[in-house]
């Protein structure tokens, strides 16, 4: 593994040319990801919970037109949508949040690829930032990750003291990226930064993943459910600020009688509305149901499919939901 | 938008009754008004939800006239009142939203009042006009993306596109 | 409970230029009447003349800017209410109010012409509805001696309860407050035809002739109805009812004198001061409450 | 809070509601809403000033009404309400979605909740809606429990933050909204916890017309915005759930507050305070001020 | 779908302003539009046959006509439609000339809003559905509101026609107003005299059930099928025992607490009485506010004397309900009240004729008592303070009427013509008198009146003075009058015996209230509001209500009679089919998605919405929803945009076709 040590000041000369370059530069500012000319503002603090809210929809927006169409008499004339193809580096995403595109990339790229998702996700620098600190919401070691993972991430940061940083290149993307700016950097000690990460601190692990598989199997009409249901207030908060959750609508929007667009619109499990058929019928006509196929669909459906848990062990849905329902209690307590 | 030419779209919400009816009497009477507002038939004024006012400015309407019989007279006895209170909300929310009172605008107006259709008419018009367009909403169709369609493929916009949807 | 809270309301005082000069005893007779009942005021400072006088009917903007310039002074000295004890003054005051509140355009002129803009809603009283916020359980609390000797005929005159739309305080056609008021000092009053009549004061200088046959009337059918005293609540027919009965004995030689007295200065009889204090002695017609009280009788 | 537990148990155990809707703790400054059926779990009920949620909103669901139907009648369902809760309770039964003798209130003379989870109560970390509330104690109830304790005082930010929108100018009013609706997502977590927010499918879930587009962008998020303000507007009792839920902090209880202003003003109506007066929405007065039509 | 658009030019209305061909070319460039065509005149047969052919060849589905306003040729277009085999609900019409090219004159711009009108009315038309009539059924009983001579009109048309009449009136004799009055203007023939032979004829009418001493308390239902609540008050006498022999009246110990409302309040009447000799029907009443018994608990004398035994104190108030197919409200007027009412400050009194304060400061109807030979001085004129018989009188006119400053802008219409009778009807009883009448104008529009008026002044020299009256006081048992002769410009004082004010006609005081029960507008002074000022002007806009006299507007007999009679002539066209067919424009409520919290009911003027139990395949109710009675749906639509959830819409106008038309601009 390449190591290097990059001084801070240094790393943000770098964001400045990457600004003048014209790139754009995501960073997390005041509890969310957001883009950043002034980089006197970027902290690059370790020690942050994860922003309100991932970088997801930089990469999958909330809403994106997907063509445009015109009626006229005879026919429906498309028009294509140009796609944009700006770079977007990311300094200092959480592992958590680093690892999102790696999971989600699955999904866009199964029997369809999504040229929406897969272009802008090209053009992503992903700059990871050791995490040092977690609350009660944080599952990240349950779920085959940890503070200190490097999954997702082009490159790492591991600071070492408070103007300094030990660098992990880790991809090609990464390395092509930082090779203009060889200059700043220094070559670096492994063993030290291996043992700051050792030192860190990690979240108890809740549950075993595999355990939960095999639950969640064997418990599709478990009672718990009900439970978690009648609290449940169906809100998709949980799905909304989730760094995997992908499920998207598409809806054509009129702009006159006879011009119109297609837009794809983030869409979540939990509403009543979504699986809701043409028919009236609604399979997941219950909550309880709709929080039978979040859970199975995080710990088993995507497992199964792609081999890869969807959930990050971030915890934004437990400490958004407005009743207070936390998903590792749930998965935790499954047994009991 | 070159502004000498600029025509102001007005959308009119007319009960059936008395409004509709008054501006047949204009009609009638050949009273003359500005050609801007286009009107749109409901039963009743107590009909019209405030949905409606937001896709006529969605659509590019520069202002909007309601209108219904006057207190008393309602056809349907009291349809007026509850409208009353309605737009009375309504207009107060989007006053504090910032949307200016002139661009929604209200009326009276009985199967009588021919002359008072034309000048209200013509006051809303004048009102929009010296507002100006309401680009303040109209922009937003296409704010979060770029215009269609052509336009579409400009860098510009597609910055824009980033911008906008940032959350 | 709204009277009290009405009676601890502070009042800004608005004299007008009769009180000053014409009219000073009921200046006095107020100032003194109100200080018993235990309301104070203060005078609006650097006040002006109110635009009665030929102003409203020559320029318009003139007469309200001046009405409105006082009650702007009032506003921005922090008064909430005021009292306007001359009938015309007070008509001024409320019809200028009532032209700002309702013709945006006057208002915007008069704000120009006075460089200011109004903001409270500053509250106009004429003395009869001074006297109905303070109470006329007030008076009867603190009266020292009861003037059940005197008959009186109340006059309103023609400005002090219109136009009806705008003083809400009285009817304009029969009204009864300052029966009301008069009747809490113990006096007995008339039930008679002229109390909204006009009293001529508009051609109170130039054509005495006729001042003195509308005033001769109202007299005579006080008179009439057996009153022994009429009482005003305005500077302008006070001086056609008082000063001009001299002139009246020239046309109408059997004129008998009759005294008019303000109504501050019947109550302050009854509370106990005398005719010197409130000023009753500055009248053309001579009044002393003692004259009246038949001889033995035990009061005073 | 031993009374409390000991109330619910036995309203359990008589069988007089089928459940009990109430607060457990979760952690020292976090309760989290907890329906309760066996006797045995009412020891897990609490009441604090951390009680954030309004539970009012749990009365609606239908598949709580379902688990409180018999064959033969319907169970009451008893739901802890802070006085400032039992508002909604009032309007939904004045909107018909519940009946006063099927519900049985438990309710506490309130002195306030902390702002959100995790912060110490204090004049600080008050939530916004307790400072200048009114209702210390419930106007409606069946059962009472707590002592009347002393609010601590703050300042109401909210209201000043009113002014100052009503300050600007209109296009800086329409600028300072564009910004803050430009953030939602369309999560419609505000629309979740409202507990006026009741309908079987939302407004801007139908499609046939499209009466608000349910894509985030600009337009939609104005249209949404506008109109659930406006749905609420007469109604909302000021609970401010909305705005506690919202992930992306829009100032939702902003406009809930203005209009409810409103409505004081002109129709001297507060919504959820008594059963006995008329709807706002739905009633008319003849008197109803006239000026804005011509 | 496949759409006809239709330009008219209706002959150059339209053309001359509007290029029609060029809105009907670009029309056919529309998705949708099979056939456009522009045609001199649409409405015409020719016109009307190019429609059905089109219909016919084109196969469409649905037509737009660009034409004139829908109120003048919805119904021709849609007949049109209906003959060429498409649904009558699928036609659309542009308004092109009253809204279009009759108010704007630059052609170019015309002729884009004409086009932008019709491209509206083609993306509503592609959402229109078809609509089928809706078919109630009709019960055949009319209620009849009020028995005065409006009322007892209608009832006798109607049961003479062969349906069944209830008539209520809330006073304990019918006759109204009418049975008041001395002699009518312009033939000067008595009144009673020819009113209580039809009083009789209702009262033994087998078809026509009279409720007196009775109030309508609620109506419910829709035309043809009102379901009415009627409150009979207690009168304390078993109206079936009762003789009317008036045994109890003349032994009631309590003569002089009560006045005489009959008599204008210028007479007494006894605690147990009949308002009159010639009252219908001819059963007394107890009046409890000063029955000595209902006071104290004693007496009973009336008890004693009746050998009937009809006497019952224990009687209470009943409640009936009828079902009813139409109503007729006749409810009448009353006079301004000149005296100063705190209470009700809406009209203001005249303060300057004294409030009522001098005796013989009397209205309109009081004179007609004293005039009248059944009158408290059977007809001798005696005026009523000390009952000298007045040496001079003063009528004084619009009083109330016509005078803003009071309250009132409207003419009482009747005035003028009855100050003139019973300024004649004084001359003719005191010769040696005088009578003034001040006026603003005589306003004398009618068969024989302004002869009638005429004669008042030439024949019995009634001095008629062209100005108003400022003020009236008392002196020396004299009414002093002053006023002004606008004519000579010179202020008047006379000192008048009596004086008559002929006070504005006003709605009774409950009309308002009435109005509500009933669910029929009325104008801001409370008269009931008729559904067209000159089509329809006895038709109210609630279907299945009509109006019939001065409950509408100031009128005189002949008028109220007339009004009556076209009023039953409705009623009776209502009633002469077994079902009604009603316009399918009604709101319709979306079970699955209804919540339930019934805003619509408390928002619907007409009580159409009712509560609909949605049961789960268990049978237990789950939800409570709206439901819209399509027989009493007028298609208001103020449902559809008071529902939060958007579950209601109005057929006809749904919220799809609007937000259609809302994208077309």
């Amino acid at each position: 593994m390449d190591e290097k040590i990059i001084l801070k000041d240094d790393l943000l000369r770098i964001c400045g040319d990457v600004i003048d370059k014209g790139h754009i530069l995501l960073c997390p500012v005041m509890n969310e990801y957001s883009i950043v000319k002034d980089f006197s503002r970027i902290k690059l603090d370790a020690s942050a919970l994860p922003a309100g809210t991932s970088f997801k929809c930089y990469v999958f927006p909330k809403t994106e037109p997907v063509l445009y169409y015109k009626r006229s008499k005879s026919d429906v004339q498309l028009i294509d949508v140009n796609i944009d193809r700006k770079n977007i580096v990311i300094l200092g995403a959480k592992p958590c949040d680093a690892n999102s595109l790696n999971i989600m990339k699955h999904l866009f790229n199964w029997d369809y690829s999504d040229e929406f998702f897969n272009l802008r996700e090209k053009n992503f620098i992903i700059i990871g930032l050791m995490c040092s600190h977690y609350d009660e919401y944080c599952f990240c070691t349950s779920v085959d990750s940890s503070p200190v993972s490097e999954k997702g991430s082009d490159i790492f940061l591991i600071p070492v003291d408070e103007n300094k940083f030990a660098m992990r290149i880790i991809t090609e993307k990464g390395s092509e990226f930082i090779s203009p700016y060889a200059e700043y950097l220094k070559t670096g000690d492994e063993n030290i930064s291996k043992q700051i990460t050792e030192n860190v601190k990690l979240p108890k692990v809740a549950f075993d993943s595999n355990e939960v598989y095999e639950w969640l199997g064997e418990n599709f009409e478990s009672p718990k459910w009900e439970g978690i249901g009648n609290l449940c207030l169906s809100c998709a908060k949980c799905a909304f600020v989730c760094p995997v959750c992908h499920c998207f609508d598409i809806v054509d929007e009129d702009y006159s009688y006879t011009e119109g667009r297609r837009m794809k619109n983030w869409d979540g499990c939990q509403f009543g509305n979504f699986t809701m058929h043409a028919s009236g019928h609604n399979p997941r006509d219950i909550q309880s149901k709709r929080y039978r196929q979040r859970v199975n669909h995080k710990f088993r459906y995507y497992v199964d499919k792609f081999g890869e848990i969807l959930c990050t062990g971030c915890g934004r849905c437990s400490r958004g939901c407005p009743v207070s329902i936390d998903i590792k209690e749930i998965v935790s307590n499954c047994k009991d | 938008m070159d502004n000498q030419k600029w025509e102001p779209k007005i959308v009119a919400f007319v009960c059936n009754w008395c409004t509709y009816t008054g501006a047949d009497l204009a009609g009638t009477s050949r009273m003359k008004y500005p050609a801007n507002t286009k009107m749109i038939r409901v039963m009743c004024s107590g009909s019209v939800d405030p949905v409606f006012i937001l896709k006529a400015f969605e659509r590019g309407a520069d202002g909007i006239l309601v209108s219904g019989c006057h207190p008393n007279d309602c056809h349907y006895n009291a349809g007026n009142f509850h409208a009353r209170r309605r737009w009375d909300f309504f207009h107060e929310l989007l006053d504090f939203i910032g949307i200016e009172k002139g661009r929604l605008q209200f009326s009276w107006i009985s199967a009588s009042e021919g002359k008072k259709f034309a000048d209200v008419v013509s006051k809303v018009t004048k009102d929009i006009k010296a507002m100006g367009p309401f680009t303040n909403y109209q922009k937003m169709n296409s704010e979060f993306t770029a215009l269609f369609p052509e336009e579409a493929n400009a860098d510009s916009e597609i910055i824009n596109q980033i911008k906008e949807t940032v959350l | 409970m709204n009277l009290l809270k009405e009676v601890f309301m502070k009042y800004g005082y608005f004299p007008g230029c009769s009180q000053t000069g014409s009219a000073k005893e009921y200046d006095i007779s107020l100032r003194k009447v109100i200080e018993k009942l235990g309301v104070s005021f203060d005078e609006i400072e650097d006040w002006s003349c109110c635009g009665a006088t030929s102003a409203h009917v020559t320029n318009h903007k003139l007469s309200t800017a001046l009405a409105m310039r006082n009650i702007m002074l009032a506003e921005q000295q922090g008064m909430e209410n005021i009292i306007a004890p001359c009938a015309a003054c007070y008509n001024r005051l409320i019809m200028s109010q009532f032209e700002i509140a309702n013709h945006s355009g006057i208002r915007k002129e008069t704000e120009e012409l006075l460089s200011a803009s109004f903001q409270k809603d500053v509250k106009v009283f004429n003395v009869l509805e001074l006297f109905l916020n303070i109470g006329i359980d007030k008076i009867i609390e603190n009266r020292k001696r009861e003037l059940n000797d005197l008959k009186v005929a109340c006059y309103y005159g023609c400005l002090l309860v219109r136009p009806s739309g705008l003083t809400k305080f009285d009817d304009a056609e029969q009204p009864e407050s300052m029966e009301k008021i008069a009747e809490a000092t113990g006096a007995k009053t008339i039930d008679w035809n002229y109390k909204v009549e006009c009293c001529g004061a508009a051609h109170s200088i130039a054509r005495r002739d006729i001042v003195v046959d509308l005033s001769k009337k109202i007299l005579d059918d006080a008179k009439y109805h057996g009153a022994n005293v009429m009482i005003v609540a305005c500077p302008m027919c006070h001086t056609n009812l008082d000063m001009r009965q001299r002139v009246m004995k020239r046309t109408y030689p059997e004129h008998e004198d009759f005294p008019v007295l303000y109504i501050t200065e019947l109550i302050g009889l009854a509370l106990g001061m005398d005719e010197k204090e409130l000023g009753i002695d500055l009248h053309f017609i001579d009044f002393n409450y003692k004259d009246l009280v038949p001889e033995n009788s035990g009061v005073g | 809070m031993k009374e409390l537990r000991e109330h619910a148990k036995e309203l359990l155990e008589k069988g007089e509601v089928s459940a009990v809707i109430g607060y457990s703790q979760v952690s020292e400054k976090r309760t989290k809403p907890i329906i309760v059926t066996d006797p045995q779990d009412t020891d897990q009920l609490v009441f604090n000033e951390y009680c954030l949620n309004n539970l009012a909103v749990y009365l609606t669901k239908a598949r709580i009404k379902v688990s409180c139907r018999t064959k033969d009648k319907t169970l009451k369902l008893a739901v802890t309400a802070k006085p400032c809760d039992v508002h909604s309770v009032v309007a939904l039964i004045q909107e018909n979605q519940i009946h006063r003798e099927d519900i049985h209130i438990i309710s506490f003379n309130c002195h306030g909740v902390a702002k959100d989870f995790g912060f110490e109560f204090s004049g600080d970390n008050i939530a916004s809606k307790c400072i200048n509330c009114e209702t210390h104690k419930p106007l409606y109830f069946d059962k009472i429990f707590g002592e009347e304790k002393e609010t601590p005082k703050a300042s109401d930010d909210a209201m000043e933050r009113i002014q100052e929108i009503e300050r600007m100018s209109h296009q800086e009013r329409f600028e300072f909204f564009k910004n803050e609706f430009d953030k939602c997502i369309k999560c419609y977590a505000c629309r979740a916890v409202c507990p006026l927010c009741y309908c079987q499918r939302c407004i801007t879930d139908k499609t046939i017309p499209r009466w608000i587009e349910s894509s985030s962008h600009m337009r939609g998020n104005f249209a949404w915005n506008i109109v659930r303000a406006f749905h609420l507007s007469g109604r909302c009792t000021g609970c401010g759930e909305c705005e506690r839920a919202c992930p992306v902090d829009i100032p939702l209880s902003l406009l809930n507050r203005r209009m409810a202003i409103k409505a004081k003003k002109s129709f001297s109506y507060v919504s959820g305070r008594s059963l006995e007066t008329p709807t706002l929405v739905g009633s008319f007065n003849e008197k109803d001020n006239d000026e804005l039509f011509m | 779908m496949k759409i006809g658009v239709f330009i008219c030019h209706c002959g150059e209305n339209i053309s001359s302003t509007v290029d029609c061909p060029r809105v009907a070319k670009i029309c056919e460039s529309y998705p949708g539009v099979e056939y456009s065509v522009d045609y001199k005149y649409m409405c015409s047969d020719p016109g009307q046959n190019l429609i059905r052919e089109a219909i016919q060849l084109y196969k469409l589905d649905a037509i737009v006509i660009g034409s004139c306003s829908p109120h003048m040729h919805e119904r021709t277009f849609r007949n049109a439609a209906f003959s060429a085999g498409i649904n009558p609900f699928m036609v659309e019409i542009a308004n092109l000339r009253e809204h279009c090219s009759w108010v704007h004159d630059d052609i170019e711009s015309s002729t884009l809003k004409a086009i932008e009108l019709v491209r509206m009315a083609i993306e509503k038309v592609k959402r229109d559905k078809p609509l089928s009539k809706i078919n109630v059924p009709v019960t055949k009983r009319v209620l009849v509101i009020g028995g005065g001579i409006a009322g007892i009109q209608a009832a006798l048309d109607v049961a003479n026609a062969g349906y069944e009449v209830v008539l209520v009136e809330k006073e304990p004799s019918i006759g109204g107003h009418m049975s008041q009055l001395s002699e009518t203007f312009p033939t000067l023939d008595c009144s009673q005299c020819i009113l209580t032979p039809r009083m009789v004829e209702v009262h033994q009418h087998p078809k026509i059930k009279l409720l007196t001493y009775s109030e309508v308390v609620k109506v419910e239902g829709f035309i043809g099928n009102f379901k009415v609540t009627i409150k009979k008050k207690a009168r304390h006498i078993n109206e079936d025992l009762c003789s009317g022999c008036g045994m109890c009246i003349s032994k009631c110990p309590i003569k002089k607490k009560a006045y005489n409302s009959f008599e204008e309040d210028l007479a007494f009447r006894s605690a147990v009485y009949i308002p009159f000799s010639q009252a219908i029907p001819n059963i007394p009443v107890i009046d409890e506010t000063v029955c000595t018994y209902f006071q104290t608990g004693k007496c009973g004398m009336c008890l004693k004397v009746c050998d009937r035994g009809a006497i019952n104190f224990d009687q209470k108030d009943t409640v009936m309900v009828a079902d009813i197919g139409a109503i007729i409200v006749a409810t009448g007027y009353k006079l301004y009240d000149i005296e100063r009412k705190s209470a009700d400050l809406k009209y203001k009194g005249y303060g300057e004729y004294g409030y009522g304060k001098y005796r013989d400061v009397i209205d309109g109807l009081q004179f007609e008592r004293i005039a009248s030979a059944s009158g408290p001085t059977s007809g001798e004129m005696k005026r009523p303070s000390d009952g000298k018989e007045p040496k001079k009188i003063v009528f004084i006119q619009c009083v109330g009427s016509r005078d803003d400053s009071k309250g009132i802008s409207y003419c009482s219409k009747i005035c003028c013509m009855y100050t003139a009778k019973q300024a004649m009807l004084y001359r003719h009883k005191v010769h040696d008198g005088e009578a003034y009448v001040f006026y603003m104008d005589i306003r004398a529009g009618g068969k024989m009146y302004e002869e009638f008026v005429r004669r008042a002044i030439e024949e019995d020299k009634v001095k008629y003075i062209r100005g108003r009256v400022s003020r009236i006081y008392e002196e020396n048992g004299k009414y002093i009058v002053k006023g002004e002769d606008t004519i000579a410009g010179m202020p008047v004082e006379i000192d008048a015996d009596m004086v008559v004010l002929a006070t504005a006609m006003i709605p009774q005081d409950n009309a308002p209230a009435l109005a509500r029960t009933i669910g029929i507008p009325y104008d801001k002074y409370g008269f009931f509001n008729e559904s067209h000022p000159k089509l329809k002007p006895v038709e109210s806009t609630t279907a299945g209500v009509f109006l019939a006299g001065a409950c509408q507007s100031p009128k005189d007999i002949p008028e109220s009679v007339a009004m009556a009679s076209a009023a039953a002539c409705k009623t009776i066209i209502l009633l002469s089919s077994d079902t009604l067919e009603r316009e399918p424009v009604v709101a319709k409520v979306n079970e699955d998605l209804c919540a339930g919290c019934f805003y619509c009911q408390k928002v619907c003027p007409f009580g159409a919405v009712e509560v609909k139990d949605v049961k789960d395949i268990n049978g237990i109710v789950y939800k409570e929803v709206a439901f819209i009675n399509q027989g009493v749906c007028q298609g208001c639509g103020t449902c559809t945009a008071t529902c939060l959830s958007k579950s209601i819409e109005l057929s006809g106008f749904n919220n799809e076709e609007i937000f259609a038309e809302i994208a077309a601009l």
